[in-house]
Formats: structure tokens, C-alpha cells, sequence
């Protein structure tokens, strides 16, 4: 029996980490996504090799990282090297997913961190790209995990801190972006998204437990590709919950 | 041979200042005169190496990254100094904010500015908002990592396929180009030379040679990147420790220019394998710096209202200190 | 913004051939698709590693340098098993001279080979003079070095300023191009992607994590620039024990195909702190090398006489082994 | 009293230890470089600053290396890094002085280590520039340690391996060389030469005990600039022939 308890956030990290794919080598960012790869991690994705942008690979997530630096993403880990390394790894081929947040994603999955209005004068400063930029570069695919409003899913972002597939099809290899990457999936709080093959467009999936088609689109600022055929997320299970909260967050920093 | 500049044909600039100009050719004729190869003793304190080799609109960086291994007793006695019109380069979390609310900037070469699990960056937002921070200038931390790691490669510039088509580049004041050997697209990131660089590391000799443990983040980049370079360290070992292990001296000697012994260097943040993050302290700042006048008054407890580092470690208290120690990474 | 090649203006070309073009998103793929990132034991013999992964034609390298930490088991089995049509880069002393001797190199990237102490190579000398090696492309050690860093940067090319001015760069495959940013001169040397890459270290697990002491010549750059890599490791550790200090991992395992047991591995050179040179029997090698007839008694006996490595060593003798560990550099 | 049994390689490997200056830092090639190296570390220079290109900096030189990578190159030393780190230290400009060897040299400090004869069809293939290029390019100032005779010191040389002053005065600028870098003085069996500082070409400057200027003009393949004040250079201590006998080259590999 699912535990009816849950939050919107539980869910998303739930839905985010059973996309994870075991053995494969994953950026994480802050947050979130280290939530959902300690749970995949636990679960679905036991030899998940995290990979943090500076310098850890191949860490052991016995407790959640509270930021891209720290002891716990380079805890018994394989190699601590450095974030030229560790980008030229990615740079290399050898990353196969990122996973990424975002103040504001667009149809084509692209994402702006750095500011809300004009960039010389801003309405919102936001944190910068940071990694994100090269993450969505060379990742072989990108997962982004984002709050679910119209004011985050926009037509238009204000600015294009990390590539999505761009203005669209052929976009990111026009561009010089590394051959055969791009986005392939939204989580957000209401649902999963991936991404039309040929129009690049973003497209609902699946929706999450009590959510209508009608809520995701109302919550999204750009018209978004509706399939004949939707899915249903499940809900978090008992064993994902206890993971969550007992062993992954147990402070309750992000859950 | 001689040949004008842009002759090569460049398919785009980023519209980004270069607020960091440099010359290689100067900045090794800085290497052979103002960095001896002498093994002196280059021992001092924060207050002396922030007076002796920081100066209002220098170009400044530090490493590693806010609450993780960050020179945080440089960055104070920066404050407590006054040093303004800062122009600063990358990621940073407490350190940074703890700049920007005193008002020492005025140019950010910025990557990110925040504050990791507990978002974003008030003061950031406050200084950039306001326009007391004139300019921004983008680059993923990829990115300036590069620029930095080209600098210390003594080249004037490293390609790379991050930043392609997005504002990111538009923004930035990389230079897009066809590689001339088989006509791919690649950004250019030109070199970072920096005025001054600031590095806490887990143990240095008095001559600077200097080794840190677990991930390295970009000291190695930054150390070979600045004219100026100074040191903080756990912990001051003699030269025939460093000598016993030389492949682990990951900033020699000639590259710094000052050694402060700083134990609890990093503190709020971590030191890998001697002490863990003091959440609380952490939490104080997320806090205050949610307002101007919360930041002023942190930054009067903390900053301004201590005399220099072992003042600070005083006033956070050999408790909260022992409790850090508790949580450290273990070598198993 | 489609881009014709060549559009850049390229000042000069040098007149070398480019003996191993790169394509780096087929490099990406390659990595993508032939390298696991699963955790599987790839411990195998000398024979079995040679012979899956080195094949006739291949562009091969091995590091570091002949009497010093080099895979010369491995350099010994590939004689063996007479991989031929050899395309060959950088640096090289015994190895390179075996496979010289043998026959086997037709083409080179080359920046020394010779005998250091001893002089020149005779085998060299016989394989370029006779015409059997048919191309010499010349680079200098620097560049060798960074066009392997290009590679491993996942980057087309690496800006330089060594090689300007000389036959070397006329030689080379570079390209002069002038800096966008200050219109200075350099060289871009071009990526280097092996096919395969040799290398010897201290310790690694079943899995290819590996560590090296002391110097790391450029095996971090060569590890992160071939599509397969031939790991030989004096010693077999448990992975507890990588996990232990991961930063002392210079080689992560997903860059390699196969870890080869190799106790004294580099013999007769040498292994820091754990056996020195075998001044002897590189003296052999010097000697019989000076002749066509010489070289070839030497390879019958060491080379192709021997089955593998324990039967090379046993030839060698546990005595003189025995000399060698003590002659070893020591932590104090 | 010097001792008169001294050989010629002994007197050159003095006369070049005595150009080394205290506490610079000095790229050491094999062979005589590493035996100069080690004899100024052990007189005038004590607090040299050796530095080997596959990684060694700072070693303590307490035995002879005989390979620019073995272990003697980094024992006790300060850092053992890699190759690229070595040679980027001295494209930034840390390294004062470089010593190189070279089977051929011309008026200009231009320096052959690849072949003799027709590049692609060889008289004699030498080994190639190894790190020679590297260190002729970056170091502030070079020195060549040089057999003296008219088949090494030629008018025009088959193959421009390192950079000396290339064609003349601002020829390496004009190539893009680091600014003020040079050959500053050649160490042969014969005498010690310098640089004549309006034409870039060699220059005597100082003969050896018992060579006559006509011996040296006799052995060089080209117009050698013979100014009207040349020095003598002394002949080898009974220190220095101690130090290189007992200490430095007890086995004979060199001397």
C-alpha cells in the first residue's frame, strides 16, 4: 500500500531516481538530484557511479551531500581528482546523464539559472550557471527536475544558461554541441515529460498520482505536446518513503 | 611573421567585458622578477598578507568553494581591511556574500553565487539588483576553470565545446572559432591571469609547498594562474615531510607569495578528513543575510567585531569547534 | 551557423602528416559505448591483453620512458605475438628500440628515442636510415605531451608556444595560427587519440583504478587519450583500498581494458620505491643493439625465447632482482 | 694547485657548473647538464633548483641520475609532477636557465638533435628534439654543453631542432617566442662562448687552459666572433675533480 502521506517533493525525487540507469556515470547537482541518486542508489541503481563537478567519482552515498564539494561526494569514492577532470571527462563522452534544476525551462528543455528580466538589469539575479551549463553540454542526456508553475515553464526564457536541443531539431549540432546529446526528460512536481523526437518540443509522459492533464497544462506556460497514450507515475512506496526519510534526509533539508 | 590582431577570422564574440585583460608575455617577465625561487620563509599573519598583497581593484579569486575547504579567515581579515572595487572571479558561497555585503565589489566574472541546499544568494541578488556590482560577466564553472588552467598552462587561450549556443556564450567574452584541423565549432575562453589568489590547504612548509587531501577542486589551476598567491593551511610541516611524499605537493613553493597558518581556516565549512561543516554558524548567515541590515549585523559580530582569526575562533568557541571535529570524513 | 573548414586563417601549416587523424565525437561515442562503467574484473595475462587489444596497424604509445616505469612485459609480449605495421608516438628507450629491432613500427610521431646515458639508437638508426620506418613526423616532448592533453580534454587541439620558428614545426602536423585575444603567435597542436596505450604503475585493483608514485610522466593524459588502455601493475590491491585515498587515483577504471599482473614490470628499468635500474642488462640491450645480428640474438633470448613475463624472469634470475629491489629509491 | 690529469670532458662539465647561478631554477637534460647540475649544487649553487621535465623539481641531488625521469631526478625533492605541469611551468616563465645538448650548432645558438642530412632520407637519424624545443623555447636563458669541432659547429645546420636566435636579432619575437629568451652562452671542450649582443651571433669569450684562439677558430665551422678581451677560463679544482670523481661519477659513466 502506497503511503498516502507524501509530499509533491518525495514524489518528484521518487519519479526522478527510477530514471536513473544502474552502472551509468551521473553528474549530480545539488539538491534534488542528490536526493534522487541516493535513492536510486538504494534501490533500482545500486552500482550508479555519481560523478560531482569537482572532483569526486564513484562515491559511496551513505549520507546525503550537502553541497557539490564536499567530503560525502568524494566518501570512499574511486578517485578525488579536480573539476577540469572531472568536465573533461564529460567533455570526453564518458558522462552519460546529468541531472539539473533550473529557475526556468522552455519547450525545448533549455534552462536559464542566471536571471529573471534583462541580464544588465535584472529584475532577479539568480546564482549563475555554475555547472549546469556544462552539464547540459556534454551530458549524453539531461534530466531536469523542476517545481511545476508557468512562472518556471515558460515560452521564453529570459536567458539561455544551459542548452536544451535549443531552437530545435539540428540546433545543439549546429551549435558544435558533442554529437547525439541533448535533454530527454522533465520531472516536475506534477509530472514526467520527455521530449518529442521530432520536433525537440517538450511532451507530456506520465502524470503523477491525483494530477489531470488538465492541472499539467494549466501550469505550463507553452503549449505542451499531448500524446494519445499517457502514462501514471506511481506513487513513492512504503520502501521509497522509509529510504527518504529515515536514511537519505533524516535532517529534513530538502524533504 | 608579423602579423595584426584578428587576422584570424573569429565567427562571434561574446559581448561580455574582458574585465581581466592579460599579457603573457608580461606576466612571465612577473614570474622571473617578483616570484623568487629562493626557499624563503614566507610565514605570516591574515592581516599581513591581505595588507601586503591586496589592493583595492585587484582582480581576486578564491578556491575551493564557500563552505567547503575556502580560505574563510582570508576572506574575513579581506573585510575587516576594507579592501574595495574588488573585481572577482567564480563560484563562491559564504566568502562571497560576505564581499559583496560589505561592499567590496564592483566586476564579477561569475559562475555562481549562492548559497548550495539553502538557494539562493541574497546578498548577491541585493549587490547585483542594485547595481552596486556594475558588471557581470557569464561563464559555467567549466568554464572559467579553463580559463584559469590556461593561464597556469601559460597559453593565451583553451577551447572548449561547453557554453555553445546559448546566452551563456552571448554573455560571456569567449570568442567562437572552426578548429583550422577538421572545422568543428569551439568557444575560446581566454586566459585568467589573476591579481590575486587565496587557497586553504590541509598543510603547507614555510616556504609554501603546499598538499591538500580528497578532491582538489581548482587550486591547482588557480595557484599557477595568480601573481599573487596566498596560502592558508591547517597545518605549517616541515620541508622533509613535503619532501618525503613530493608527488603530493600540488602548489610548489615559487608560486606563493605568503603562508598563514589558519587552523579551522575553512570554518563554517568543512575541511575533508579534520573537520565537518558547522551547520548552525552556517545557518546564522543564511539567516542574517536574508537583509542588508542582518547582513551588517553578522558581519559586525563576526567580521568587524573580532580582531583576526583566533578572535573568531574564540567567539565561535572550543565546543562548537570540538563538535565540527566529531563530524569530519574518516579514511574509513 | 554552418562553417566551412579551413575558415579560419591558418598563418602556416606544417608539411607533416597527421598519421592518426581524430574525430572527437566518434572519440565520444567510443567512450560512450566501448568503455563500461560497470565495475567488472578485467585482470588478464600479458598474452590475452596483447592479443585482444593491440592489432597489426594500430597506433600504439607507451609511457612513461623506457628504463623508468615502463611496461615493458607488455612491450616484450606484443614482440612476441609480432604486431606489426606499428604506428608509434613520443618517447622511447629499450621499448621502442625491441620493437624497432623487430620490425614492427612503420610510421612515427616521434620526439626521442635513444638510450639516454648510452647515446643514440642504433635501432632507430637502422629503421629510418633503411627506409623501413617511413614516416618520421617530428614533435617536441612538450607537445607530444599536450597533444595527448588535447585528447583527453575532449578539445581539437591545444595552443603552445614551443615548436615557433623552427624545422620542428616544420615538420610537425601543427598549425600557426595568431590569438584572437592578443594576436600573439602560436602553435595548435592537433588532438592525439590512440588506438591503444601501455602503461605501468605501482598498484591498481581487478577493476583498472590505478595509482602511481612518484612522478606521473604523462599518464593521466595518455590514459584519458586512447580508445584502449592496457593497464600493468606491479602489485594487485583490493578496492578498500583505492577507496581509502581516492585521490591518489591517477587512473580511474573506467579507462581501462585490461590489468595485467606485472611484478617487476618495468625490469631492467627501474620502479620508484620498489626496485631500481638493472644497470647490467640494460647495458646487454646497448651492446647487442649495435648491430643488426646483435639485436636479434638479444630479442631470441629475452624476447622470443621467454614464453611470458615469469619465464623472463626466471631467466633474469631472482638475484639480480633481489639487486634491483635494493637498489630502489626509498621515503627517507 | 689544479690537478693536470684532468680530462676534457671534466674541464667543460666545470666550466658549465660555474654558470650556474645560486636559487634559479635550471631544466637539466641527461648526460653533462646532470653532471654540471650536480657539481654547482655542490659548490657555488647549493640552492639550485633542479628541474627534470617528466616531473622531478627540487630534487636533492645526492646521486647521479641517469634518465631525466628515474627516481635520483625526484629524490627528496619538492614536487613530483607530470610532463605537462613541467613544461607549462616553463611556458609561464618560472624556468631561469635551460642546459641542452645538441649534435650540431650554428652562429645563432640553433641547436640540430633530429638528423643529419635530408630529413626524409637520412644520413643519420638522431633521436629528435625530446624536451630540447621545449626548453629552448620557454627557459630565460639557455646554455649548450657541445663536443667542439667543425663537423658540430656549423654555418648552417640540417635541421633547426631549438630555437636559438633563429635567423638573428628579433627573429624570435618575431616567431612568437617568449619575450627576452635566448641562448646566452655555449660550454664546449675547447672554450666558453657567448653571445654578441647587437648581431646574435656566437662570440668567444674565454678559451681553456692550454687552447689557443686559433684552436677554437680552427675547430668551428663558422666565423666566430673574436672580440679584442678574451678571459681564460680556470682550470678544473682539486675540489671540483674530487666532487665529480669520488661523489658525482664514481662509476665513469661520463667522465
Amino acid at each position: 500500500m502506497p503511503d498516502p502521506t507524501y509530499t509533491k517533493t518525495e514524489l518528484m525525487i521518487c519519479v526522478a531516481a527510477r530514471l536513473f540507469e544502474d552502472a551509468s556515470t551521473c553528474f549530480i547537482g545539488t539538491g534534488i538530484p542528490m536526493l534522487a541518486a541516493m535513492l536510486a542508489s538504494k534501490t533500482s541503481a545500486p552500482n550508479l557511479v555519481p560523478v560531482f563537478e569537482f572532483g569526486g567519482l564513484g562515491a559511496l552515498l551513505e549520507e546525503l551531500p550537502r553541497a557539490v564539494g564536499e567530503a560525502r561526494t568524494f566518501h570512499k569514492a574511486l578517485a578525488a581528482s579536480g573539476i577540469c577532470d572531472t568536465m573533461e571527462t564529460a567533455q570526453r563522452g564518458f558522462i552519460d546523464y546529468g541531472f539539473l534544476g533550473g529557475a526556468q525551462i522552455d519547450p525545448y528543455g533549455n534552462l536559464n539559472s542566471i536571471v529573471i528580466g534583462d541580464h544588465d538589469h535584472p529584475k532577479a539575479r539568480l546564482p549563475g550557471s555554475g555547472g549546469g551549463n556544462d552539464v547540459g553540454s556534454h551530458s549524453w542526456r539531461t534530466v531536469a527536475i523542476m517545481q511545476h508553475d508557468t512562472r518556471r515553464f515558460v515560452q521564453k526564457l529570459d536567458f539561455i544558461t544551459t542548452p536544451g536541443f535549443l531552437s530545435g531539431p539540428g540546433a545543439r549540432e549546429a551549435a558544435g554541441l558533442p554529437r547525439g546529446t541533448g535533454p530527454i526528460a522533465v520531472v516536475s512536481t506534477l509530472a514526467l515529460m520527455d521530449y518529442d523526437p521530432v520536433t525537440c518540443r517538450m511532451r507530456l509522459k506520465a502524470t503523477h498520482p491525483g494530477v489531470t492533464i488538465e492541472e499539467v497544462v494549466a501550469n505550463t506556460g507553452f503549449e505542451l505536446i499531448i500524446p494519445d497514450k499517457i502514462d501514471a507515475n506511481l506513487a513513492p512506496s512504503a520502501e521509497e518513503l522509509r529510504l527518504l526519510r529515515e536514511e537519505i534526509d533524516p535532517e529534513k533539508l530538502y524533504i | 611573421m608579423a602579423v595584426m590582431e584578428g587576422e584570424w577570422r573569429v565567427l562571434e564574440s561574446g559581448r561580455g567585458e574582458l574585465i581581466q585583460p592579460f599579457d603573457l608575455d608580461e606576466f612571465r617577465e612577473w614570474n622571473r622578477t617578483k616570484k623568487t625561487r629562493k626557499l624563503t620563509d614566507k610565514r605570516m599573519s591574515e592581516q599581513e598578507a591581505i595588507s601586503r598583497f591586496v589592493y583595492d581593484g585587484c582582480y581576486i579569486g578564491t578556491e575551493l568553494y564557500g563552505t567547503v575547504r575556502c580560505p574563510m579567515s582570508l576572506a574575513r581579515e579581506l573585510v575587516r581591511q576594507g579592501k574595495k572595487n574588488l573585481r572577482v572571479c567564480g563560484q563562491g558561497v559564504l566568502e562571497l556574500d560576505l564581499w559583496l555585503s560589505a561592499g567590496l565589489v564592483k566586476k564579477l566574472d561569475i559562475t555562481y553565487i549562492g548559497l548550495e541546499v539553502y538557494g539562493t544568494s541574497s546578498a548577491l541578488r541585493r549587490a547585483v539588483e542594485s547595481g552596486q556590482v556594475v558588471t557581470c560577466v557569464e561563464w559555467s564553472n567549466g568554464a572559467i576553470s579553463w580559463r584559469m588552467k590556461a593561464a597556469a598552462m601559460g597559453v593565451p587561450f583553451l577551447p572548449t565545446r561547453s557554453m555553445l549556443g546559448t546566452d551563456t556564450f552571448h554573455y560571456s567574452a569567449a570568442k567562437l572559432v572552426a578548429d583550422p584541423f577538421t572545422g568543428a565549432i569551439v568557444a575560446l575562453l581566454p586566459a585568467l591571469i589573476l591579481d590575486v589568489a587565496l587557497i586553504h590547504v590541509h598543510r603547507a612548509d614555510q616556504y609554501g609547498n603546499a598538499q591538500i587531501e580528497g578532491i582538489s577542486g581548482f587550486s591547482a589551476e588557480m595557484a599557477r594562474a595568480a601573481k599573487r598567491l596566498i596560502i592558508s593551511a591547517e597545518e605549517i610541516v616541515s620541508t622533509d615531510e613535503i619532501r618525503k611524499y613530493p608527488e603530493r605537493t600540488i602548489i610548489p613553493y615559487y608560486l606563493v607569495d605568503a603562508v598563514v597558518h589558519a587552523p579551522y581556516g575553512s570554518h563554517p565549512g568543512e575541511m575533508a578528513y579534520i573537520y565537518g561543516r558547522d551547520e548552525p554558524e552556517i545557518k546564522a548567515w543564511v539567516e542574517a543575510s536574508k537583509t542588508a541590515e542582518g547582513a551588517q549585523a553578522y558581519l559586525d559580530k563576526f567580521v568587524l567585531g573580532v580582531k583576526d582569526h583566533f578572535e573568531y575562533l574564540k567567539l565561535i568557541g572550543e565546543d562548537k569547534l570540538k563538535a565540527c571535529v566529531e563530524l569530519r570524513e574518516k579514511r574509513y
